[in-house]
C-alpha cells in the first residue's frame, strides 16, 4: 500500500470540518457532515470496489522522460515526488477483480499523482487492460479522473486519447460493455476520449466534469462561472451522462449495472453474485473492511 | 503593431519590396542604367530573408502556424477540382468553424473536413476563430461516417488553436463531441488523410486528425496544448509562453521523429503563405499520393495498420524507450 | 367537471361505491340485517358497470386511453424486477417524456424505454404532457442502439398524444430525431417488444413502436392522428373529433384486424386502472412471452421477418386487398 | 401527361405577378418576378431532371379504400377526384431514369394529389423502387411534398413510415446512396421518415419544412411564427439540412451529387456523363425542352 500523508486529521475543504482520518476512511473518504467526496486515492478506491483480490497489471511500465523536460523541476523529478506522495508509478491503476462476483477489468486513476493527467503509461496501461478484457470477454470499468493529457509529455500524451480510443473501439465492436464512472475532476483528453466512449456514464456527486478547465472557461468569457456549471448535477439535466451516485451507492450500483450488461439470469446471480438482496442492503462502511 | 512576430517581421521586408518595385519602375522609365542599384537591393533582401526566416524557433513556428496570411483550409479545398460543401450537424446548428464535404481531389471523390478560421476579423467573428463547438465536431463526425458508408476516402485539414471553450460548448457536451468524433474516425474502413496545415491545438485538433497518413507543413505546429495555456496551467504565467513553445517539442521534426506525423511537407523561406499556390498544390500532390497507396488495401488490413499506428505510438518497449531517449 | 368523459361517468359510479360502502359499515354496526339492501345496491352498481362501461364506442376508448389513473408507463415498469434509468440524449438534454434504462423483467436483461406523462398537473408540466421533444426520441435512439450493441432486448411502453409540437422541437430537427429512431428500432438485432399502453398518437408513438412483437391494451387507442387534429385537418372543425374517432380505426381490435396490433392484452370492465396491478402483471407476462419465443430465433431470422412484418402491412396483393375490404 | 388546369395565365401567390403559363413552365415554374417556386406537378419535375427516358414502376398499384372512409364524399370519390385534377393515381410516381448520364431510381412527390400525403400505395411504390434500386444498385433520389401521413388510410398510412424505413434501411446497408430533395412542404410522417434518413439532404429554396405543420404550432403555442420559420433557409441554419438550392440550380447540383456517390472518376465522367462543363453551363429553361 502507497505511503502517503499519515496525519491524524484532516479539514474538510467544503464545510471546513476537522475530521478523524480513520472515521473519514471508515465513510469512503465522504466527509460525514457536508457529504463532500474526497478523492480517494486508486488502491482506496479499488479495496472499496472488489469483492477480493486485485490482479494488477502494467504496473512494470513506467513513466520515462521522452521529451526531456525541465522547467523548475526536471520532469523526472517530479515523476520521483508524486511517486513517493502518492504510491504510484503512474496516475493509472489497472487490473482485473471481482465485484459482485462479476469479473471485470478495472481501470482506476488517480488525481494524486500528476493530477491524474494521462501520459503514455497511462494510455498504454488502460490499452493494455482493455486489449486483455477483450480476450477475457469481461466488461470494464473504468474511474475516470483527470486533468487532461499531461504536459510534460507534450504531443505524446494527446496521442493516449487516439490510442484509447483504438483500444476502446475493438474492445466494444466484439459486444462487451464499457462502464465509465467519472469521478472529481475529469476533464480535458481523458473526458474527450474514453470516459465519454463508454456505454454507461455514470458520476460521482458533485464531480467537476468538463472539457475545458473552469479557469480557462472564465478567462475566455471574462466572467465566473456559476458553481453548479459543470458539475455531475449540472451534466445530468444537459442530458451527458447517465446517472449521478453518491460513492456509498457506487459498488450497488456498479453490480446492478455489471448484472444488466452480462445478462446475468437470477439463477447466474443466486450461484455465483453475492445477491442482489445483499447488495441493496450493503450499508456504509461496507466496503472499507473490504 | 501585430501581436504576430512573423507579421512584424515582414513590415521591414515589406518596404524593402516596396523600394525595390520603385527603383524598377524608375530603371525602366528612365535611360541611367539602376540595375546595379537594383540587384544589390535584392541581395540584401534574400540576405534579410534568410536572416530573418532562415531558421525559425518553435515559438517563431507558432507564429507562422497562426499568420493571418497562411493558406487556410478553404484555401487547400479551392484547388480540388469541386467542392460541395454539406452543412449541419443535423441536430442543432451549423458550425462555421468546420467545413466539410463531397470533393473531387485530382478526379477522385473525398469527403474532405477542415477547421475553419476567419481570413479577416468579420469571419473570425464568424467561424469563432476557427474554435468548433460540439457541433462542429457532430458535423465532421456525420462526414466522416458518410465516407465510411459510402467507401469515400477522407481528407482532412487541421487549423485550429483547439476546441472552444464556452459555456454553450459545455453546456452541448465538448467532450462527448470531440470522444465521438475519435471513434468516427478510427473506426472509418476507408483510407483518411490529415493534414496539419495551420496551428493544430490539442484535442480539439486530434479530432479531425486520426489518420492512416498525417501530413504536417514544415512551419505548422501540433501540441497537446497551446504553449499560452500550458504556461498557464504549469506556471500559472502565461507569459511563458515562449518557453512552452520550446519545450513541447511541438514542430514538425519533432513529431515525425516521434512517429506522430508521417510527412512533412516543405514551405518556401518565409512560409507557405509567400507561396500559397505552389504549397497548396504539392499538399494536395501528396494528398492524392498517399490517397493512391491506401485505396490499394483492402479495409480490414487498413484498419489493422491504423490500430497499430495509434498503438505503437508511445508503447513502452525497452527498445523503443531507448530510441526515443537517445534523440535526446 | 372533468372533460374526459369516462372520468365524467365514474363520478356518478363513485357516489353509489360510497353509499355501498356506508352500508356495509352501518350494517356491520347494528344488528338490523341490511344485506338485502346492500345486495340490491350492489346488483344495480355492476349494472351500471356493464352499461357504461360494457361497450365502449372508439370515441369513448380515446378518452379511456387518456385517462388520467390508466397506468403509465412507469406503472409497468415498477413491476418489473429491477430497474435502472439511464438518462440524457449525451448531447443537449435529459428529456424526462422519455424514460428508459436497464431492467429485469422476469429474471431477464432488457433495455426499456417508454413514453411518460405526468399523473398530475405538475408532473404532467415537467414531462410535457408526455410529448417528447427531440432529446427524448434521440434517448430512445441511443438506449436502443445500447441493447443492439449488448444483446439485451428492447421492450417498449407507447403513451403520448403525439411528438412535441414546440418551436424548440422542430429547431431541434424533430423529424430527424423520429426518422433515426425509426431507423434504430427497424435495424436493432435484438428482439423488440411494443406495448400500447395508453394512447399511441401518430409518428410519435411509431418511434418507439417498431416491434416484433406488439401488444395493445384492450381500450388503448393507436391513431395516425388524435381525433381532434384529424378533424382539424380534414375539415377545419375540432369539434368533430367524435366523428374523426370512429372513422380512424384506432382500437385494438380495428388495429389487430390490419395485423399492425398481434396481440390485445384485456382490460377489465371499466378499464385497467380499475385493476391495474392485474392488468400490469398480465402485460409483463405477455410480453416475457413474447421475448422468450424471440429470444429463441437467430439475429438473421428476427430482422428478416421484422422486415418482412412490416413490408407487409398495406402490401397491395389482389388478395390482401379484397380480404381487407371484405372486413367492412 | 396529365390533365391539369389548361388557363393560360396564373397568378404569383407571392408577389401577385400575373405570369403566362408558358413562360412559368419554361422558368420551371418559378416566378420570374419574385421568383417564387411553385409546387411543380411530378411529370414536369421528371421532365426537367431526367436526361431522357423514364421507366415507371408501380404505377399499376392504385389506392383503394381500406377503411370505407366517408365524410363529405366518400374517399373513392375524392380520389377519382384527385385523380381528374392531377392526372395522378398516388401522390407519388416512381420510376429509374439517367440523370446527367447517371442511373438513378427516381422518386418524386407531387402535393397536387391529396396534399402529397402517404398512404398505402405512396409507400407501396417507395419501397418498390427501393427494393428495386438496391438490386440493380443504383443510388436513389427522393423528391419529398407532403402533409404526412394519409388520415383516410388511417394507421395503414402511418406503418408507411415503418416500411419505407425498412426499405430505406437495406437500401443503404448494402452502401448505397439515399439523396433526398425536400420540396415546398415537406412535413409529418414523410419529413420523420425517409426525407431525413437521406446521406444527403438537399431542400428547395424557401420550402416549408417542418415535423409539426404551422398552424398546430401556433394553436399550441398560442403565438404567431416568424415567417422564416420552418423554411428551407432556416433548418439549414439550424444544422438540419446539407444545403438549399435555387430549382435553377436543381440538376447540376443532383449531378455534382451522384458524380461523388458513385465513385465517378473524370474519364467515367467524359467516357457516359454529358460532361461536368455542359452541366456547370446549364442555362434556364434547358431543362423545360427535355
Ligand atoms: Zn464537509
Ligand atoms: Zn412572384
Amino acid at each position: 500500500m502507497p505511503k502517503r500523508d499519515s496525519s491524524l486529521w484532516t479539514k474538510c475543504p467544503k464545510c471546513g470540518e476537522v475530521l478523524y482520518r480513520r472515521d473519514l476512511a471508515a465513510n469512503l473518504d465522504v466527509c460525514s457532515r457536508c457529504g463532500h467526496h474526497f478523492r480517494m486515492h486508486a488502491y482506496d478506491r479499488i479495496a472499496m470496489l472488489a469483492d477480493g483480490d486485485f490482479t494488477e497489471i502494467g504496473d512494470e511500465i513506467a513513466p520515462g522522460d521522452p521529451l526531456g523536460w525541465t522547467d523548475k523541476k526536471t520532469y523526472s523529478a517530479k515523476l520521483a515526488s508524486d511517486r513517493e506522495q502518492s504510491g504510484l508509478n503512474e496516475s493509472v491503476v489497472c487490473g482485473f477483480a471481482t465485484i459482485g462476483g462479476f469479473a471485470v477489468a478495472l481501470a482506476v486513476m488517480d488525481f494524486h499523482f500528476r493530477g491524474g493527467t494521462m501520459g503514455r503509461v497511462t494510455g498504454e496501461r488502460i490499452t493494455l487492460l482493455l486489449e486483455e478484457a477483450r480476450r477475457r470477454k469481461v466488461p470494464c470499468t473504468i474511474f475516470a479522473a483527470s486533468g487532461g493529457a499531461r504536459m510534460e509529455e507534450g504531443m505524446l500524451a494527446l496521442m493516449q486519447m487516439a490510442k484509447t480510443t483504438a483500444a476502446v473501439t475493438r474492445f466494444m465492436d466484439d459486444g462487451n460493455a464499457l462502464i465509465v464512472v467519472l469521478t472529481d475532476p475529469t476533464t480535458g483528453g481523458v473526458a474527450a476520449s474514453f470516459a465519454f466512449q463508454a456505454d454507461v456514464i455514470v458520476a460521482e456527486s458533485r464531480a467537476m466534469i468538463g472539457f475545458a478547465g473552469r479557469r480557462v472557461i472564465e478567462q475566455t468569457i471574462r466572467q465566473r462561472l456559476p458553481d453548479q456549471f459543470q458539475t455531475a448535477e449540472f451534466l445530468l439535466e444537459k442530458g451527458a451522462i447517465d446517472m449521478v451516485v453518491d460513492r456509498h451507492n457506487l459498488k450497488p450500483t456498479l453490480i446492478r449495472l455489471l448484472q444488466y450488461v452480462c445478462h446475468a439470469t437470477p439463477s447466474f446471480v443466486t450461484l455465483s453474485a453475492p445477491q442482489s438482496g445483499a447488495v441493496e442492503g450493503l450499508s456504509k462502511g461496507d466496503h472499507a473492511a473490504t | 503593431m501585430s501581436n504576430n512576430v512573423i507579421v512584424e517581421r515582414e513590415r521591414g521586408l515589406g518596404e524593402l519590396e516596396r523600394r525595390i518595385a520603385e527603383l524598377r519602375e524608375a530603371s525602366a522609365a528612365q535611360p541611367l542604367d539602376m540595375s546595379t542599384e537594383v540587384a544589390a537591393l535584392e541581395g540584401r533582401y534574400r540576405q534579410l530573408l534568410a536572416e530573418l526566416f532562415g531558421t525559425l524557433s518553435p515559438w517563431e513556428k507558432v507564429h507562422m502556424a497562426r499568420h493571418p496570411a497562411r493558406p487556410t483550409s478553404l484555401d487547400y479545398i479551392a484547388r480540388f477540382d469541386r467542392f460541395d460543401e454539406l452543412h449541419g450537424d443535423r441536430h442543432f446548428r451549423d458550425d462555421p468553424s468546420i467545413i466539410g464535404g463531397f470533393a473531387l481531389l485530382r478526379g477522385r471523390s473525398v469527403i474532405v473536413i477542415g477547421q475553419q478560421r476567419g481570413r479577416d476579423t468579420k469571419e473570425n467573428l464568424k467561424r469563432n476563430f476557427g474554435m468548433p463547438a460540439p457541433e462542429g465536431y457532430r458535423k465532421a463526425t456525420r462526414l466522416a461516417r458518410l465516407g465510411a458508408r459510402l467507401g469515400l476516402p477522407i481528407v482532412t485539414f487541421v487549423d485550429t488553436k483547439g476546441a472552444d471553450p464556452g459555456i454553450t460548448s459545455e453546456e452541448h457536451a465538448q467532450s462527448e463531441a470531440i470522444a465521438t468524433a475519435l471513434v468516427a474516425f478510427t473506426t472509418a474502413p476507408v483510407p483518411i488523410v490529415a493534414t496539419i496545415a495551420g496551428e493544430g491545438g490539442s484535442g480539439g485538433a486530434l479530432a479531425i486528425a486520426i489518420a492512416d497518413r498525417v501530413l504536417m507543413l514544415e512551419h505548422s505546429t501540433y501540441s497537446v496544448a497551446s504553449p499560452e495555456g500550458c504556461a498557464a496551467i504549469l506556471w500559472s504565467d502565461a507569459g511563458k509562453a515562449e518557453e512552452a513553445a520550446a519545450r513541447l517539442k511541438l514542430t514538425a521534426d519533432d513529431l515525425h521523429r516521434f512517429g506522430i506525423v508521417d510527412e512533412i511537407v516543405p514551405e518556401p523561406l518565409g512560409g507557405a503563405h509567400r507561396d500559397a499556390t505552389a504549397v497548396v498544390n504539392a499538399t494536395l500532390d501528396r494528398i492524392d499520393a498517399a490517397l493512391s497507396g491506401l485505396t490499394a488495401l483492402p479495409a480490414a488490413r487498413l484498419l489493422e495498420d491504423r490500430y497499430q499506428k495509434y498503438r505503437r505510438i508511445g508503447q513502452w518497449q525497452a527498445e523503443a524507450q531507448e530510441e526515443i531517449e537517445r534523440v535526446h
